[in-house]
């Protein structure tokens, strides 16, 4: 016990928790809120002090434990997770919620504790943290509905953790080691199932396709500071430990890129904006795991500086629709418009927010994305460098158009809400001033990557490139939205893959277990020849050679057409009644 | 003068490319010919937009041969439909002939291309003939014409390539079993009614009771077409004439014939029978409508192995005309109108393709997949015609394909057959493969070094071309109303019972 | 969706009022003037360098612009056709879901702008 | 059916049947001939078939050949049918010419008239394409 508080002294998760106890004996108000804005420098300070190397050593039930790994890659994360703890905590000074408090700083601590952690087990205990922190703020709104959600998000976590630690056992079984590092080895092929649960555990947690649906189901549920704090520690811890565990794995590429493409058209006819950030939120991700998968070191500086650049965005555009929840009562697209008049300093911040995403030039979106489409490119993936770009022009669609029109533009909504409160306006301006900053000097977050960077974003044809881009797509927009192509908003939702278990599944739980189990165990008895087979079969049949393409003689060809002609004279004369 | 041109226009229009081919013949110098060719298909083109413009206000055009009227004399019967045919022949016709001249100097010997230009001719005769006709005989006269001169045309890429030659035989054989089996069908018809003309035969038929000769004849002459037009499982004969043809060849023929023997379908459905009910109807949508889907997808799925390109755009042809088919089984008038629009559509989309093609053909001397490498930036004008007719073949919008399949699932929704629309979105999903096949190729890949000279771009006469169908592509997808209108002002003539309605304003020698 | 009163008496932010010229008519078709105009001023100032991108496709001139006018649109297309497919009333799984429900007010600060 | 054991019906309809024995009998052999040239003649059968179809049809009995005569009451067959075959023995002749010319280029080129063996060749240069293809691409993804 004493060992492990030691160990704790050496990080900055230590001081999460000692805020997390002495929060509810201070009397709600000025002093609380202090206190969460002291948690988070206290930490950026330890982790920009700390000495690069292994620390914090513990031991449990004979395996050694590493709580403090200070390597360049986790310094950029947890220097932004603390960033956004601090930003969150002015966005909520209002806040008279201790549960929230507490969960707040318990779910920043133990993600900042996950990216130092040096062994898979402390991963796994912090990955189960963040779970059972973070719910409370979905639980916090205090519907019955979001209880439900938070519930489902709860038991999609926990099962994450639960994979992730079945992954831990396995990989120490077979190497005798918990000492997280790369599982890259030779590639795929070369995995045991350990690692594949592993990577299963960090796929459900990065919303990996079809398994992302938790995302866009809970954060859209939670109170609307819960929902700010939400969006920058689970993923991208997740994206963290890719990039820690996974890098240079080939088909995350292929991953990403769906990732990147699939949730453009979902967050397009999403009516909740807040669940349109979420969709939003998924397909950034997509970006970060793109370059995960490409793993040089080009990519992986790209993913860490998009995932430092994105958290700040992401906060911006959460928390401005969550001033006008907040003024409101309502997120719906719907329900909202011309809300310029009353509240012009949100729209001002969210409009940054959304240049940001959209990856304008002398924003932060430009210089971090742009690394992770050089490292597509340079490495010749072009089918997912096209789907990338695709992906941009998409990004500003739904995050870089939608959001701000239709919340503060588009038809006046007759609503005229007073703007936000000062201490939110301050948050919005210091996240939104971090942006810019970073888009015009991008040589300041390229210091702290952990590659040496000789990257220039700003050179003609680049910026040439993404402005006609993005401008071509404006004009786009402006061209269907006047001319009436644009789907409206309406109230209503849409279905994703949340559908197949709160629908379908109690429907046919029971006897089709039984039809799935034995269908799938035949399934992965031939998983490996397979897709050859199936390849083999079409193109035997199609291909060529194949006997659909092949030419035959006249004679088979005249008995065809015979054929045709008699069924056509059997149909008309003998089967058809006079 | 004019006036007499004008009078006579539909003749005129047919008649010029037939009687110059003989006069190219005879001077026997292969640029008097291609002078000659030209100046009869550009008339011949102005007339056909001539007669469109007359019969966009749902008249028709009766030309009476000789001033001999109808029944007993032949007459030529315009209206929307077939003008709408007759443009994309005679467009087609006008516009791949420059690109020919340029296309044949690598790909026929010199010697023959006097009987070229000739033969050319004389295929575009016949299939303007077949689409102007009101005779039903004199249909299978016009089809005979262009066939023979096809097979010729057909053959001569045996220089490239020795399968034309058979390729061009199995054609033949296949054509004359498909052509006889119309002309029995027509017999049937003669025998039952005692007349030869569609508009009296489509009198006489709705006046006789139903009886199995005309049934038959129904029979016969769909499935005799079938083959002509390439109806799915008698569509081998087309893969190999259209890949070892001359590149002008395949594109003119891929643009063209395949639509003309469709209009005389349509014609023979709508306008002779009666297609709204009865057996008509039964064998559209028994027999026609589930081959129209299989070729949708299985042929796009054998284009999609191809390694020869001009055989990867036959199949996807085959599965195209799926689509025209399937409009057609609708039996309402979005889906015949999509049928039309798809064929004037389609025919633009392969025109510009096979001319793209043969384009790099003619640089690397291959249609095999390989001789694509690259090009992207060693022929980058060839090489964005290719991507902008293969989007419009995918059905992308802002090209004209995606007009053409709009309207396509309108009228299946229309009737109710929503199902189909799947099947529409399907085969197109099959089409994004074989098209980014060749995007592939063609962007992604280093250009092979090869010892011959650099590949350049290819000459003028025939990029021009390729770019004036480019550029229509697009128009046409942007500002469809045009071609949607004459469409579906020509399946509203179509459905109302075919010849009869409508305003009717006779040319011709009037007399006798 | 509300209709706006055309009346509106209720006071608005000075910075509000300046942007209500935004919503006339002839402003909005001037933006969008503008706007292709910066389009084709782009497209041109392609011509104005050889670029020498990594895949030959992003040399082609105005590429970027293309795609993006091209992709923006393909994107707005399909969702029209998705959302006819996987489109559903917010009360589609029960009336005590998020969706259906309103956002419990006690936490909110809900307050109509006024002038002071 | 019981039409058809009628002798007057058989009998009466003998144009016909010999049509569709005629026409049967060249379908067959296009279908079943691997001979090129036998493919023509099977085709020229088939075709006289239809010929045969549309003369009987102008038959009128006891009627003359459509020529104008003196007598004002003589009965004629229609000259009609007459005049279409007419058209159409000229199209089956320009066909049969094609078709022997292509043969007889076909000979030249790959040696042989027999389908199979024309085929077997065509098969054979698909192939080769194909496998050419094949080899480089697996070539080049073994050097990169």
């Amino acid at each position: 016990m004493i060992e492990f508080l030691t160990a704790l002294l050496e990080t900055p998760v230590l001081w999460f928790l000692l805020g997390a106890i002495v929060l509810p004996f201070i009397p709600a108000g000025t002093g609380r809120g202090l206190l969460t804005l002291v948690v988070p420098i206290i930490s950026a300070w330890v982790i920009w002090t700390a000495p690069q190397g292994l620390g914090g050593a513990a031991s449990l039930a004979g395996l050694d434990l590493t709580l403090m790994r200070v390597d360049k890659l986790s310094i950029v994360f947890g220097l932004i997770f603390s960033l956004a703890a601090f930003l969150a905590a002015i966005y909520a000074w209002h806040l008279r919620d201790t549960v929230q408090q507490v969960a707040t700083l318990l779910y920043a601590g133990t993600a900042i504790g996950a990216v130092f952690a040096g062994d898979l087990l402390t991963l796994f205990i912090y990955w189960e943290g963040t779970a059972l922190a973070s719910v409370f703020l979905i639980w916090a709104r205090g519907t019955e509905g979001a209880f439900h959600t938070g519930m489902r998000y709860l038991i999609i976590q926990i099962g994450s953790g639960v994979i992730l630690i079945a992954g831990v056992a396995l990989h120490y079984t077979q190497t005798g080691s918990i000492e997280f590092t790369s599982f890259t080895g030779e590639g795929p092929h070369s995995w045991g199932v350990g690692t594949w649960l592993i990577l299963l555990a960090f796929g459900i947690k990065c919303a990996f396709p079809l398994l992302h649906n938790w995302l866009q189901d809970s954060y859209p549920a939670a109170t609307v500071t819960g929902t700010v704090v939400l969006s920058a520690f689970t993923t991208k811890m997740a994206v963290y430990c890719l990039a820690r565990g996974f890098a240079g794995t080939e088909f995350l590429i292929y991953v990403g890129a769906i990732m990147t493409l699939f949730p453009i058209f979902l967050a397009e006819i999403e009516n909740d904006l807040r669940r349109v950030l979420s969709y939003s939120l998924n397909n950034q991700l997509g970006f970060m795991v793109v370059g995960v998968g490409v793993g040089t070191e080009l990519a992986l500086n790209g993913t860490a500086a998009h995932a430092f650049c994105h958290i700040l965005y992401k906060s911006l555009l959460f928390m401005s629709v969550g001033a006008v929840l907040h003024r409101t009562g309502t997120s719906k697209a719907s329900e909202l418009g011309g809300l310029y008049r009353t509240m012009p300093l949100t729209m001002v911040f969210c409009i940054i927010g959304a240049a940001s995403i959209s990856a304008f030039p002398l924003f932060s979106g430009f210089v971090s994305k742009s690394l992770i489409l050089s490292a597509t490119a340079d490495n010749q993936y072009p089918i997912v460098w096209a789907a990338l770009v695709f992906a941009s022009a998409g990004v500003l669609s739904h995050s870089g158009i939608k959001i701000p029109y239709f919340t503060f533009f588009a038809h006046d909504s007759g609503k005229r809400p007073a703007e936000a409160p000062t201490h939110m306006l301050i948050a919005m301006g210091l996240t939104a001033f971090a942006c810019v900053f970073i888009g015009v000097f991008p040589q300041t977050l390229y210091a702290l990557l952990p590659y040496s960077v000789d990257y220039v974003p700003y050179t003609w044809a680049h910026v040439l490139e993404q402005m006609q881009l993005l401008v071509f797509a404006l004009l786009a927009f402006a061209l269907l939205m006047k001319y009436g192509f644009f789907p409206e908003e309406k109230r209503g939702i849409n279905l994703d893959t949340d559908w197949s278990y709160r629908k379908m599944l109690p429907a046919i739980v029971g006897f089709s277990c039984q039809v799935i189990g034995a269908v799938w165990s035949e399934l992965m008895r031939g998983s490996h020849a397979a897709k050859n087979a199936i390849l083999d079969l079409l193109s035997g049949y199609y291909g060529p050679q194949g006997r659909a393409a092949q030419v035959q003689s006249t004679g088979l060809m005249v008995l065809w057409l015979a054929i045709l002609l008699g069924t056509a004279l059997v149909l008309n004369l003998v089967i058809l009644p006079s | 003068m004019l006036e007499g041109i004008v009078q006579n226009a539909p003749l005129l229009a047919i008649m010029l490319p037939l009687i110059a081919a003989p006069v190219a013949v005879l001077f026997g110098n292969k640029s008097v010919a291609f002078y000659i060719s030209g100046a009869t298909l550009v008339l011949s083109f102005a007339l056909c937009v001539y007669m469109a413009l007359l019969v966009s206000d749902g008249s028709i055009l009766s030309y009476h041969i000789g001033g001999w009227a109808p029944p007993i004399g032949i007459e030529y019967r315009i209206d929307a439909a077939n003008a709408m045919v007759m443009i994309i022949v005679s467009a087609m016709g006008a516009l791949v002939l420059p690109y020919a001249r340029a296309s044949i100097e690598k790909e026929i010997s010199p010697g023959h291309h006097t009987m070229f230009y000739a033969c050319y001719m004389l295929c575009f005769t016949g299939l303007m003939g077949v689409a102007a006709t009101g005779d039903a005989f004199n249909v299978f006269v016009f089809l005979e014409i262009s066939s023979l001169s096809t097979y010729v045309l057909v053959a001569m890429g045996a220089r490239q390539d020795k399968r034309a030659l058979s390729a061009a035989y199995d054609y033949l054989i296949l054509g004359t079993v498909g052509a006889t089996f119309f002309v029995i069908g027509l017999g049937f018809l003669y025998i039952a009614t005692g007349t030869l003309n569609m508009v009296d035969l489509a009198d006489k038929l709705a006046n006789s009771p139903d009886n199995k000769t005309i049934r038959a004849g129904f029979a016969l002459i769909v499935i005799g077409m079938g083959l002509k037009l390439a109806l799915f499982p008698l569509h081998r004969w087309l893969p190999g004439a259209y890949s070892y043809a001359p590149s002008a060849v395949s594109a003119f023929l891929a643009s063209t014939a395949t639509k003309v023997a469709l209009y005389v379908v349509i014609r023979f459905t709508f306008s002779v029978y009666d297609a709204s009910s009865g057996f008509e109807r039964t064998t559209l949508e028994y027999i026609i409508l589930p081959l129209a889907i299989t070729a949708m997808f299985t042929a796009s799925a054998v284009a999609i192995f191809q390694m020869n390109v001009k055989k990867l755009l036959a199949y996807s042809s085959v599965s195209q005309i799926g689509y025209m088919l399937l409009g057609l089984t609708y039996l309402n008038q979005t889906g015949v109108a999509a049928s039309f629009i798809h064929m004037f559509n389609h025919a633009m989309t392969k025109g510009a393709l096979f001319m793209a093609v043969g384009m790099v053909v003619w640089r690397t001397g291959s249609a095999l997949l390989p001789s694509f490498a690259g090009i992207g930036r060693t022929m980058p004008w060839t090489a964005a015609a290719i991507v902008v007719a293969g989007l419009s073949l995918i059905g992308v919008p802002a090209t004209a394909g995606f007009v053409s399949k709009w309207v396509l699932m309108a009228g299946a929704f229309e009737r109710g057959w929503w199902p189909v629309s799947f099947a529409i979105v399907g085969s197109s999903v099959l089409a994004v493969i074989y098209v980014w096949r060749l995007v592939e190729v063609m962007y992604f890949q280093e250009p092979k070094a090869t010892t011959k000279d650099p590949v350049r771009e290819a000459p003028l006469a025939m990029l021009v071309p390729t770019w004036i169908l480019i550029l229509a592509i697009v128009w046409f997808g942007i500002a469809a109303n045009a071609p949607v209108e004459l469409a579906r002002i020509a399946a509203d003539g179509l459905l109302a019972g075919g010849f009869d309605n409508g305003q009717t304003v006779i040319l011709g020698i009037p007399g006798r | 969706m509300a209709k706006p009163d055309t009346k509106d008496e209720r006071p608005i932010s000075p910075t509000g009022r300046k942007l209500t010229v935004l919503e006339q008519p002839v402003v909005i078709n001037r933006m969008i003037i503008g706007l292709a105009l910066f389009c084709a001023l782009l497209f041109l100032a392609d011509l104005a360098h050889i670029r020498h991108g990594k895949f030959a496709v992003e040399d082609l001139i105005g590429f970027y612009g293309f795609y993006g006018f091209a992709a923006f649109a393909f994107i707005i297309f399909a969702t029209k056709a998705l959302r006819a497919v996987i489109g559903r009333d917010e009360d589609y799984y029960g009336d005590r879901v998020v969706d259906a429900e309103d956002y419990p007010p006690t936490e909110l600060e809900l307050k109509e702008f006024s002038d002071d | 059916m019981d039409r058809l054991l009628d002798p007057s019906f058989v009998l009466g309809h003998m144009n016909y049947w010999l049509f569709v024995v005629l026409m049967m009998t060249g379908l067959y052999i296009v279908v079943a001939r691997g001979n090129l040239l036998k493919k023509i003649v099977g085709l020229n059968i088939f075709q006289a078939a239809v010929f045969m179809l549309y003369i009987s049809a102008g038959k009128v009995r006891g009627g003359t050949a459509p020529i104008l005569t003196d007598n004002p009451g003589e009965a004629y067959s229609n000259p009609l049918p007459h005049v279409l075959i007419l058209t159409a023995i000229v199209v089956g002749i320009a066909t049969t010419a094609l078709g022997l010319a292509l043969t007889t280029r076909i000979n030249e080129v790959y040696g042989t008239i027999e389908e199979d063996e024309i085929l077997e060749i065509d098969h054979q240069e698909t192939e080769r394409e194909v496998a050419a293809i094949l080899a480089t691409s697996a070539q080049d993804s073994a050097n990169a």
